[in-house]
C-alpha cells in the first residue's frame, strides 16, 4: 500500500534567466510572489502522495539547499522515505560540463535501483502547472503503457525549443519530436515522465553504453515505435519559462484570476517554504488594484498589475506599476516603478524614476560583487 | 540531552462562554484572530521566541480542533527531540472516571506526573487565551535575579477595571505584600495577568497541599498565591510593559483585531526578531482585483478581493465579490461577501457566505456576530437567519 | 492533499493486569519486549509498512508513558504533514465528565468526532498489545475485492483454546455466517484477532444504534459483528497466516520473547522489507568484554556483557558484571547484574539490580518477575526484597 | 532565552584515509560500529543546545548528505533554525582548490552575519571526542575571553601536524604553534574555537583582504598577544584522526570499557542516522569477546578484538579477531580473519584467509569500477 511511485526531480539544467543571477538556477527562481519554480514539480509529485523523491541538485544548490532543507514543507522530512539530495560531485562534472543528461541519470542510477518495483516519475522545474499524477499514474496503468508523457494542447504560440507529440486516438504516442517553436493546437510535452522503474535503469544503461552524452529526450523519441508510449494530456494551465520574456508573461498570467485558480488549486496545493510573515497590511493612503500581494508587505503607496513578494514595503505616494518586486524590495516614498523587475532584497531610493517596457522590461539584480 | 530549565504549561481548557458562536465547535484558544491566527498563537510564540522548548497544554473543553491545531508543534518549532507540545487532556484516575479541572491549580496539580517526567527547575504557567508579545526569559532572568520562589507577571490597569484582575501591593524591591483576587475595592493598579513562574519544588508542595483542602477553589489567584504570601514565601511581581488583551467578549476580540490596523499598531505582527507562528496553509498571495481596494486593513493569502475592503481584517481564503464593501469588520477563512453586499462593524465566522446584496451592519458598541457557516440572505431576510445561526 | 483513504484506530487502553508489576506505571501496549522494543510498535510498523498514514491511539489506563513514547509518531515515520499519530483520551462531554470506554466499540463510537475530521473510506480497528506481522494493505485489497463491508482478521486456533477467542463460521467464499464471542462450545477452530475494517458509514451507523443499547456491552465481538451478520451485511474473514502473539501474561511474554532466540525464529525482526520500527535510545554498539559471552541470545544498543548470557534476551543498556550468568531470561534496559549473580528463568523489569552473588531463578512453568527498579538481595534476603516490589 | 551559540561545522579539509575510499570525506569515516566521524563534533554541539549549525560541504558531499538528510536525528530538522548546508558551489574552488580556509569562511560569512549577538562554535570533525562545550561557553564567559580554544593535555606522543598551545596560570592561552608531532604532556589544540560571530567576521575580513589562502589557526597563533584567546582543557578521550593507522588505533581504542564510557556519555549521547535494526542475534555456536557489536549483526562464528557495524553478518565457523567490519560485511562460512579493515557491503567469501598485521591491517575496500 505504500504509493508506488517515487520521484526524480532534475534541477539541473541551463539557466534562462542568467540576467537575473548568473549563479541562480531555474529550480530557484522567485514565481508568483511567494514561490520558487520547482515548487510546481515537487508540490505535483508530493500532492500525488509520491514519498520519496531524489532531487538532482545543479552544481549551483547553494539556493536550493537553502530553499527545500530538511523538506519538512513537502512533507518530506521522514525517515526510510523522504527527501534525498543527489549532488553534482565529481570534478570533471564541474570542470568540463558534458551536454546531454543521460550520464547524470546514469550516475545516480543507485537512487531509483534500490526501490525495486515502483514507478518513476521523472520531470525538470522549469513549467509552471500543476498537474494530477494520481490521474497520470491511473492513465498509465489503464493503458498498460510501457511510459506515460505529459502534454498540454497549446493554446497559443510559444517560442524556443519544443519537444511536440503526435498521439493516436487511445492516447498512444506516434511521434515525439524536436523543434522551433510550436503553435497553437500542437501537443507540448511538459517534461514529465512516468514509466517502470527497472525500465528507466535498463534504458539508462543501454544510453550511456552507445553515448553517455545524449538526452533522455532523445532516447524517447527513438522508441517511439518500440515501446508503447502515451500521452497524457494535462488541461490546466502550463507555462514553461525559457527566457526572461517567458518568465515575464507567465507572471503576469497569474493576474488573471482565473489561470492563478488553476495553479493555486485548493486540492492540489503548492508548498513552498513558510516563512511566518503576517498579513499584508494596507495603510490608510494604500491604492491597490490586480496584484498579487504576498503576506508581509506593508504598502502605503498605489500599486497596479503588479506582484509583490513576501516583505516588499511600498512607500508614501510611491507608484508602482507593472512591476514584479521580489522578496524585502524597499521602495522608497515618491519613487515610480513602471515594468520593472526587481530581484530580492534590493532598495529603491525615494523619488527614484524607473521604466522599462512591456517588452524589455528594466532588471534591478542582486549586488554582486565579483 | 539538556534538561529543559523552565516548562511552560499553557491553560487552554478555557470555554470562552461570552464568545458565544465562535466558541461554538473550538476552544478559545483556538478562536481565529488578526488575518491568519489563532490566540493561543502568540502564546506559543511567545514560547518558542523565549527559548522554552517544552510546552505542556492542558486542554478540556472541544480540545479536539485545538489537539489537532497543535499537532506536533512543528508550526511554532517546538517539535523538539528532547521537548515539544504534549497536549494534556483530563487525567484519568486508576479506577474511577475523570472530572473537569476545578480551578487553574487543581488543572497543575492533576498533571504533577507530567511535571515529574520533565522535571524542570521552574515551571511558568500560561494563559492560552491572550494577546501580546512577552520575553518569558526576561520574566525568569527577574525571578532569579530576585531568588523569588514565585513570580506574578502584572501591569497597570486603570482603577476602575481593577476588580476584575487579581490586584497586588507589592513594595519597592517588588515583592508582593498582598494579592487580592477581583477585590471589589481595589487597593493598587497593579493586575496580575494570570502568568506565574514558580519553583518546581516550591508549587508542588503547594499544589499538593491546596488539593486535599475541601475550602478551596483550587486557583492560582485566590487561593494559592494568598497562601504563599501568608506563609512568607517570596513572591514578587514582575512589572510588564506593553500591549496585552484578554479577549473575552465580542467587544473586546473585535478591539484587538481593530488594534492592528492603524498605520502604527500597538502590538507589531511584522518583527523579524519577533515572528508569530502558526499554522501554515499552504495558499498563494492574496490576489485584489481591477476593481479592488484596501485601506487600513489587513488580508491573508489566498484570498480574493474585487470589492472595498476599509479598516477591516480579512482572513487567509476569503472572497469578496465586486461591488461588495467590508468595513470595520473581520471577516474569518473560507468566507464569501457576494456582490454588492455589505459589511459592517461586524465578525463573520469560517465559511459564512453573505449572499448578493445582503446587509450585516453592526454598531461599535453592538458588534454584529455570525457563528461558522452562516448565511446572510438580504433584506429582511437576514434577520431571521442571523436567529437560526444563535447569535 | 491525498485523503487518507484507511484510518487505523489502535485499542490501547488495555490495563494488562495479568502482567502485575511490569504493567504497574504503563499501558500494556507499552510493555517493553524483544530486546529494543515496545509492543505496541508491531502494530505501528505494521501500520507504516502497510503504507496508512493516519492513525488514531485511543489510550485510557497509564497514558502518559505511552504518549511520551508515541510523541509525534516520527518513530514510525507516521508524523506526516497531512496525517500522523494522534494520542486520543477518552474524551469529555460538554458538560458532565467522561467514562471509562464500555467496550472495544464504545471506544471507537466515543471518538466519533475524530473519524468525522479524516473522514476515510474506511477504518482499520487494531490492537496495541499484539505481537505480529501484518500487511493491512492485503487485508483491505481482500475487504475490498470480496465488497465487505465489515472484514475480520482471522486465523486457526487449536480447537481446545478455541473458547478463549471470537470464533467464527464461514462459507467457502470467506463470508461469515455465524460469530460468537469466546464460546464455551466453540463450532469452529476459525478465530478472531481482533483485528477489523469496516467501511466508514457502515461502522458510524451500527455503532450509533448500540451506543443507544442498553442491553449491549458495547463490544465489536459480542454486539456489532453478531448484529451485522444478522442484518445481512457482508462481514468477511481474512485469513491471516503467520506469527501472531496476544501477549497477555507473564508466560506468554517471556515465551514470545524466547521465540526470538532459535537460529530460524517465527517472527524476524531482521527483514529490510518489513522493518520494526522503535524508539530510538542514542547509544552506542553493545560491549562484549573479554570474559564475556553470549549464546542463543539477543542484545541490545549499549549493554556491557562481562559474564555469560545464555538464551536471553538482554535489553539495550543492561550491565552483566563479570561472573554473573543470565538463562533463559529477559532483562530490561538498564538492569544491573552484578558479579557472580545468576538469573534463570526470570523477567526483570527497567533499572533492576541484581546484588553481587544474588539468584533470581523461576522456572518454566513459573517465570520469576520483578518490576522496574527492584533490588535483589543476595542469598535469602531475595524473597523477601521480592515480596516488597510486589511481585 | 535562545542558546546564545550557533555552529558552524567544517566537514571540508584532507582526507586521511584515502587507501579506503578516495572520494568519501573524514566527515563520513564510519567509526565505533554505528557513528561517522562528523557525528561527534555534531553531537557535542548539539548537545550543549546549539539549535542553530552549518555544514560546510565538502565538494564530495553526497555521504554527507546522505547521512546527514533532514537533520533529525540531531533535532536539526526546524524552521528558522537547525541545519544549514554551506555546498562548494563556485567553479574555481573545485578546478583549482586553493590552500588555506580563510577563503571558504569568507565565502559563508553571511551564514555567521544573519545571526547577530550571537558566539560562533567552530569545529572540525577529525577528533573522535566527546566535549561539554556548555561547560566552554561558561569557561569563555568566566574569563572574558575574546576567543577560546579546546586542548587535550597528551598521555601519550602523536603523529603528523600538530598545533599546540601554550597555557598560563589562568588559562591564557601564551602560544598556539603548528609542530610536527606532539608529546606527552603537550597540550593539543583539538580544533574547537568559541568566540564572539562579530569578532570572527572582522577576523576573517582582515586574514582575507591580506592573503585568502592563509589559515584561521596562523590568524589566531598571530593574535595570542592581541586578543584574550583562552585555552580550555578537555580532560575527556580524544584521539584525532590523521592517517589509517590513526583510525584502526582509536577504533581498537573503544575496546577499552573506560575509554568507550568517556566517549559514550549517556549525559551527552552522540547521535547518528537512525536504521532501525534489530538487537543483534547470537547463534547458538556464537563466540564473541572483547569486542563492539551493533544492532542488525546475526552472528554463528567467533569475534574476538573486533567491530561489527550494523548488519554485519558472521558465518559458521568463520573466525573473526582484531578486525573492524563496516556495515553489511558478510563473513562466508569458514573464513578467517586477522587484523582485517573492512570497508561496507562487502562479502567475504567461505574459506577465505585474510590477514594483515598491527601495524598494517589489510584492507578490503569497496569496488569502485572508475
Amino acid at each position: 500500500m505504500e504509493y508506488p511511485v517515487i520521484g526524480l526531480l532534475n534541477l539541473q539544467g541551463p539557466n534562462y534567466m542568467e540576467e537575473l543571477s548568473p549563479t541562480r538556477p531555474m529550480a530557484s527562481e522567485p514565481f508568483a510572489g511567494k514561490f520558487r519554480l520547482m515548487d510546481f514539480a515537487l508540490s505535483s509529485m508530493v500532492n500525488a502522495g509520491v514519498d520519496t523523491v531524489g532531487l538532482l541538485l545543479p552544481f549551483h544548490s547553494r539556493s536550493v539547499l537553502d530553499h527545500v532543507r530538511s523538506g519538512k514543507e513537502w512533507n518530506l522530512a521522514r525517515k526510510q522515505r523522504g527527501l534525498f539530495y543527489l549532488p553534482v560531485d565529481t570534478e570533471s562534472e564541474v570542470s568540463a560540463p558534458q551536454p546531454g543528461d543521460i550520464h547524470m541519470y546514469y550516475k545516480n542510477l543507485r537512487f531509483v535501483e534500490v526501490e525495486q518495483n515502483r514507478y518513476l516519475l521523472l520531470s525538470g522545474c522549469d513549467v509552471v502547472h500543476n498537474t494530477d499524477y494520481d490521474a497520470v499514474f491511473h492513465f498509465h496503468r489503464a493503458h498498460n503503457a510501457d511510459i506515460t508523457l505529459v502534454y498540454k494542447e497549446l493554446t497559443e504560440d510559444t517560442a524556443g525549443e519544443a519537444w511536440v507529440v503526435e498521439t493516436g486516438g487511445s492516447g498512444r504516442v506516434h511521434s515525439l519530436k524536436r523543434q522551433v517553436g510550436a503553435k497553437a493546437g500542437e501537443k507540448l510535452f511538459l517534461g514529465a515522465v512516468l514509466l517502470n522503474g527497472d525500465l528507466f535503469v535498463t534504458m539508462v544503461r543501454q544510453a550511456y553504453a552507445q553515448d553517455p552524452n545524449q538526452y533522455l529526450k532523445d532516447v524517447l523519441a527513438r522508441n517511439v515505435k518500440h515501446l508503447r508510449i502515451y500521452g497524457y494530456e494535462y488541461k490546466g494551465y502550463a507555462k514553461r519559462i525559457l527566457s526572461l520574456e517567458d518568465y515575464f508573461r507567465a507572471s503576469m498570467d497569474m493576474l488573471d484570476i482565473n489561470k492563478w485558480r488553476e495553479v493555486f488549486r485548493r486540492d492540489r496545493k503548492i508548498y513552498t517554504k513558510i516563512k511566518d510573515e503576517a498579513p499584508a497590511k494596507y495603510m490608510a493612503d494604500a491604492k491597490v488594484t490586480n496584484s498579487l500581494v504576498a503576506n508581509g508587505c506593508i504598502i502605503e503607496g498605489t500599486v497596479e498589475n503588479s506582484i509583490l513578494f513576501r516583505k516588499v514595503r511600498v512607500g508614501r505616494n510611491a507608484v508602482v506599476r507593472n512591476s514584479i518586486l521580489m522578496q524585502n524590495t524597499v521602495i522608497g516614498d515618491e519613487a515610480q516603478l513602471d515594468y520593472v523587475l526587481c530581484d530580492k532584497n534590493r532598495s529603491i531610493q525615494p523619488e527614484a524614476r524607473l521604466a522599462g517596457t512591456a517588452e524589455e522590461p528594466l532588471t534591478i539584480v542582486k549586488h554582486e560583487v565579483v | 540531552m539538556r534538561q529543559s530549565e523552565c516548562l511552560a504549561m499553557i491553560l487552554a481548557g478555557g470555554k470562552g462562554s461570552r464568545l458565544g458562536v465562535l466558541t461554538k465547535n473550538v476552544a478559545k484558544p483556538a478562536v481565529l484572530f488578526g488575518g491568519k491566527y489563532r490566540i493561543i498563537d502568540f502564546t506559543l510564540s511567545n514560547c518558542r521566541n523565549s527559548g522554552i522548548d517544552t510546552v505542556g497544554i492542558l486542554t478540556q473543553y472541544q480540545p479536539l480542533e485545538l489537539n489537532w491545531y497543535i499537532g506536533n508543534g512543528s508550526s511554532w518549532d517546538l517539535d523538539s527531540e528532547h521537548g515539544g507540545t504534549f497536549v494534556l487532556p483530563p487525567y484519568m484516575n486508576d479506577m474511577d472516571s475523570s472530572n473537569w479541572y476545578q480551578g487553574t491549580a487543581d488543572a497543575i496539580y492533576q498533571n504533577l506526573n507530567f511535571l515529574d517526567l520533565i522535571d524542570p527547575p521552574y515551571v511558568l504557567v500560561l494563559s492560552g487565551d491572550h494577546i501580546y508579545r512577552m520575553d518569558y526569559g526576561a520574566m525568569l532572568a527577574f525571578h532569579k535575579k530576585h531568588r523569588a520562589q514565585a513570580t506574578v507577571s502584572t501591569l497597570r490597569v486603570p482603577l476602575a477595571e481593577a476588580s476584575r484582575f487579581g490586584i497586588m501591593n507589592a513594595d519597592a524591591e517588588y515583592r508582593i505584600t498582598e494579592f487580592e483576587e477581583k477585590p471589589s475595592h481595589p487597593k493598587s493598579d497593579l493586575a496580575s495577568m494570570g502568568i506565574y513562574i514558580f519553583d518546581t519544588a516550591v508549587l508542588r508542595r503547594y499544589l499538593v497541599e491546596d488539593a486535599a483542602r475541601t475550602d478551596s477553589e483550587h486557583d492560582f489567584g485566590k487561593n494559592i498565591l494568598p497562601r504563599m504570601i501568608a506563609d512568607n514565601v517570596p513572591v514578587y511581581a514582575y512589572p510588564f510593559e506593553g500591549y496585552w488583551k484578554d479577549v473575552g467578549t465580542f467587544e473586546s476580540l473585535w478591539q484587538a483585531n481593530m488594534d492592528l490596523l492603524s498605520d502604527t499598531p500597538p502590538l507589531s505582527l511584522n518583527d523579524p526578531d519577533w515572528r508569530i507562528y502558526s499554522g501554515n496553509q499552504s495558499l498563494p498571495p492574496h490576489y485584489v482585483g481591477p476593481e479592488g481596494s484596501l485601506v487600513s486593513s489587513l488580508a491573508g493569502e489566498g484570498a480574493v478581493i474585487q470589492g472595498r475592503v476599509e479598516h477591516s481584517v480579512i482572513f487567509y481564503d476569503v472572497t469578496v465579490e465586486a461591488g461588495a464593501t467590508v468595513t470595520d469588520s473581520v471577516v474569518m477563512p473560507g468566507t464569501v461577501i457576494e456582490a454588492g453586499a455589505t459589511v459592517e462593524h461586524a465578525i463573520l465566522g469560517e465559511r459564512c457566505r453573505v449572499r448578493a446584496g445582503a446587509v450585516v451592519r453592526g454598531t461599535g458598541c453592538a458588534i454584529k456576530v455570525y457563528g461558522n457557516d452562516a448565511v446572510v440572505l438580504p433584506a429582511d431576510a437576514a434577520d431571521s437567519a442571523a436567529a437560526d445561526k444563535g447569535v
